[in-house]
């Protein structure tokens, strides 16, 4: 027997899913489960949409609609079903070069239309589908099996891309923090419009080795020791914000959402019959 | 019967809307027709042609050959059409296009198109318009009330006598 | 009943059609020259509770497409040469996960950005072979504005019946051209649905081995809880990295469209048979090959044509049997040399099998056709 | 209502995060697969649970 949330949310038969030992991505995706349980969505009803990558492997383990695609497309394949059918929760699962890199464009377009898709992005700063590339995510400096030296590309932040680009709910978590992103997840998916959720995660098989900051223990200390509460931000002093990283809920806005407004196209125009 | 023809000038000018009301016209008849156009990538200012064939038998290939009409409302298209008539051929030129004596074709009419819009109607637009009137005198088998409802039901809204004013100009402009 | 007569673009036609099939979606970007169908597409899909979506690019344009099919949309993007090389991989994605959906492409002259506004044929190979991967194709191409219009039907309809995305292979000849077009009654083209399942949500396999190899499509929203990949998938629609599994896939997704030849070649001929010289094109040239035939024939000579409708899969069979008796083959395409791969793969001497081309933006006249017969004829004009 | 904790040793691929969170020392791996070393310790706190990336573990509730 599994958990209850995991027998009711997930595929068991399709257990053990194929990430390494320790990989961070296993616990975030226990949080969209719980999320979703707790809100008590219909199954029928939830779709989740993913790319390609270690990231997107999670919607074949999930007992709903599931959209494996190509890589990047994920939330161009997510804006087809959710157009298509607005009463689906869309939820799309995307790691930090699917979403950020070869995605890119579709990320900040999805964030403009402001169309009601839940993204999280599980951003482990490597491409590990491919054996340890550096992404977009790398921090400057980090080693990837592409930048031997360590890498000189300036790092995205993928929070304040989306929240510039016109996502209306934006927050960060980690998988050591995984209560937050359960509620992070919840909110998401609540609010209507655009949500991004990134959940930052571990890669003990090539980002932790390669950067020598260890295994799966050690990486997620590390996610605890660096990641602070953007609320608490002011309250600390210079000293102790040195070499921190901020989680938490950057924006939450509400503007129109992007079927509602077609539907009011469609209330005005449709004539029943064609011209 | 199968008539063709090409309606050139710059681009802006109407001239494919003013072939698309042709071959609306030809249809509405129970003739066939076609329309077909090249254009630049420019959107306005380019030389612009649309060709119209007109017939009562099926029409295969779609663009004209020989025009048995050609409209030149530019210099610019005038010069690069005038190759392709013969000595059946009709031309319908603004007044202002230098035209050479030498050439051989069945008629010119010289005629005050583009002023007539412009300062009898007082709007450069209608142009395309004023040139339907004088092509309709010129095609017999087409009907004067035919191409004016063609005219009607492509214009915008609330431009109809505007329009209509623009036609009844053009088909004085030519005495047959 | 009054006859619904109309003067429409080439392009306008290919969304009257579309919408008299059933679509309900449509999702692009825009490209010359096909930009008129997402233009009244985006018009005419509100009026008839559909959605239109403009997307950040051709790649999203291919992928939002089928996002909505999976959702249950009948739905239907648009482009043109460089647009289509964009979509390809989504293309190749929609074959093997076996979403229904319509691709058209209005063809330009190439190769890159080329001749943006003028006409070309030279996508044909690319409708067969664009994607990396073996896979069926079905391609289309119209040579009338009604063509058109039953062209977009037929491509709806076979996309359903055999769960693959559809190409309708239009050229800007086409696209552009404004012809008569009598717009058919409801009910007087056939529209074939979506074959849903029958079996309860808990016995339902998505890829099943059915009997015509076409397995029944739920709709993501309907109760049933299935997944969906581009990876190799045995019949629960799950990743395998079985190789038996991966050539059982391929050979299904192959012999559902070899198996029903009968049913998707469409082709138009005239004196095919009897000829001694046969002329093929497709699309626009077919126009002028007719024109070429009819003046030919007038002057006594004994020409006829081929113009394959399908044009992928290739009517192999049929060439095949209307050339057995011939003397000379032209094939006439706007590309330097596409069709007539196929066509000399379908005749026993190869030799007789000659290209008229023209690849430089301009359509081939059937002045241009009669004189490359009468080169090989050697034989002047009477 | 009463919780107990249960483990799912096949699914387990001995990372060791719930060994290294659980406050009360309650796990262990054996031969590399979790194992329940000293259950009278638990205070079903739900930790490793919460970050088990397999879902080797978890508390039932009895």
């Amino acid at each position: 027997m599994s958990s209850e949330i995991i027998s009711q949310t997930m595929r068991t038969d399709r257990l053990p899913h194929i990430w390494c030992p320790g990989c961070g991505h296993g616990i975030l995706m226990r949080a969209i489960a719980v999320a979703i349980e707790d809100l008590k969505l219909d199954k029928d009803k939830v779709c989740i949409v993913s790319g390609i990558g270690c990231s997107s492997r999670a919607s074949g383990y999930m007992d709903f609609n599931t959209l494996h695609t190509t890589h990047g497309r994920a939330l161009a394949f997510a804006t087809g079903v959710k157009f298509a059918n607005p009463d689906l929760h869309v939820i799309v699962v995307t790691g930090d070069g699917d979403a950020s890199a070869i995605g890119g464009n579709h990320l900040i377009h999805a964030c403009r239309r402001n169309i009601d898709i839940t993204t999280i992005v599980f951003n482990n700063n490597i491409y590990g589908m491919t054996g340890g590339q550096f992404s977009p995510t790398t921090p400057k400096g980090d080693r990837g099996t592409t930048a031997p030296f360590g890498n000189i590309d300036k790092a995205f932040d993928i929070c304040s891309l989306a929240k510039g680009a016109g996502a209306t709910y934006v927050a960060r978590s980690t998988a050591y923090h995984a209560n937050k992103m359960i509620e992070y997840i919840k909110t998401g998916i609540n609010h209507k419009g655009f949500s991004l959720i990134e959940g930052i995660s571990s890669c003990p098989t090539y980002y932790g080795r390669k950067n020598k900051k260890g295994g799966a223990v050690d990486l997620l200390n590390h996610l605890k020791d660096t990641f602070v509460d953007i609320k608490v931000k002011d309250k600390l002093s210079p000293e102790k914000l040195e070499n921190k990283m901020f989680m938490g809920e950057f924006h939450h806005s509400v503007e129109p959402e992007y079927t509602a407004e077609y539907d009011k196209i469609i209330e005005l125009f449709s004539t029943g019959g064609e011209e | 019967m199968k008539k063709e023809l090409r309606l050139s000038g710059s681009g802006g000018q109407g001239l494919i809307l003013a072939g698309i009301i042709l071959a609306e016209a030809a249809i509405n008849q129970g003739l066939n027709a076609i329309q077909s156009q090249s254009y630049g990538p420019e959107a306005r200012g380019g030389a612009s042609k649309a060709e119209v064939i007109i017939g009562d038998e099926e029409i295969f290939f779609p663009k004209v050959r020989k025009p048995n009409i050609l409209l030149a409302l530019s210099q610019k298209a005038f010069d690069q059409y005038i190759h392709d008539l013969d000595s059946k051929s009709i031309i319908v030129v603004d007044e202002s296009i230098q035209t050479n004596d030498k050439i051989e074709v069945d008629m010119i009419y010289k005629l005050p198109i583009l002023k007539t819009a412009s300062e009898k109607i007082g709007k450069s637009m209608v142009a395309n318009i004023v040139a339907l009137g004088v092509l309709t005198q010129l095609i017999p088998e087409l009907e004067k009330q035919s191409v004016l409802d063609a005219i009607l039901q492509r214009v915008p809204q609330g431009t109809e006598s505007l329009n209509t004013t623009a036609f009844e100009e053009g088909i004085q402009l030519i005495k047959l | 009943m009054k006859k619904n007569i109309k003067l429409l673009q080439g392009n306008e036609a290919c969304v009257h059609g579309a919408i008299y099939a059933g679509m309900n979606f449509f999702a692009g970007y825009p490209i010359t020259p096909s930009t008129e169908i997402a233009e009244v597409s985006s018009e005419l899909l509100p009026k008839n509770k559909g959605k239109f979506i403009q997307m950040e690019d051709e790649i999203a344009g291919m992928a939002t497409t089928i996002g909505a099919a999976v959702a249950g949309a009948k739905a239907m993007t648009a482009t043109s040469g460089p647009g289509f090389s964009l979509k390809q991989e989504n293309i190749g994605y929609a074959c093997i996960t076996e979403i229904p959906c319509v691709i058209v492409n209005v063809q330009r002259h190439g190769p890159s950005t080329g001749l943006p506004t003028s006409p070309g044929q030279g996508d044909y190979m690319q409708a067969k072979w664009g994607t990396h991967g073996d896979h069926p194709v079905i391609a289309l191409s119209p040579t009338t504005v009604r063509e058109v219009f039953e062209l977009t039907v037929k491509a709806f309809n076979f996309s359903e019946k055999y769960r693959t995305p559809v190409i309708l292979l239009m050229d800007e000849v086409v696209g552009h051209l404004r012809e008569k077009i009598e717009i058919p009654e409801a009910g007087e083209l056939e529209i074939v649905p979506r074959k849903l399942p029958k079996v309860a949500p808990s016995e339902y396999k998505a890829y099943e081995f059915t009997e015509d190899l076409v397995p029944p499509m739920a709709n993501f929203g309907t109760g049933y809880r299935y997944n969906i990949t581009g990876l190799v998938h045995d019949e629960t629609g799950f990743p395998t990295n079985s190789t038996k599994e991966a050539a059982k896939l391929l050979d299904r997704l192959m012999a559902k469209i070899n198996n029903n030849l009968d049913d998707i070649l469409i082709y138009e001929e005239g004196f095919a048979q009897e000829a001694e010289t046969l002329f093929i094109a497709f699309g626009g040239i077919v126009r002028s090959v007719k024109e070429a035939v009819a003046t030919l024939r007038e002057q006594g000579y004994n020409v006829g044509y081929f113009a394959p409708k399908t044009v992928w899969p290739f009517p192999e069979q049929r060439m095949q049997e209307i050339s057995k008796n011939k003397k000379n083959i032209f094939v006439a395409e706007m590309n330097l040399g596409q069709m007539i791969e196929p066509v000399k793969l379908a005749v026993e001497d190869k030799n007789i099998v000659k290209g008229v081309n023209k690849a430089n933006g301009e359509i081939i006249s059937p002045e241009e056709i009669i004189e490359s017969f009468m080169e090989v004829v050697k034989c002047p004009v009477k | 209502m009463d919780k107990k904790l249960v483990i799912k040793p096949e699914w387990c691929k001995g990372c060791g995060i719930c060994v290294a969170f659980c406050p009360k020392k309650v796990l262990g791996l054996e031969n590399g697969k979790i194992a329940i070393l000293d259950g009278d310790s638990c205070i079903k706190c739900g930790q490793c649970e919460l970050r088990c990336p397999d879902y080797a573990i978890y508390l039932k509730e009895v």
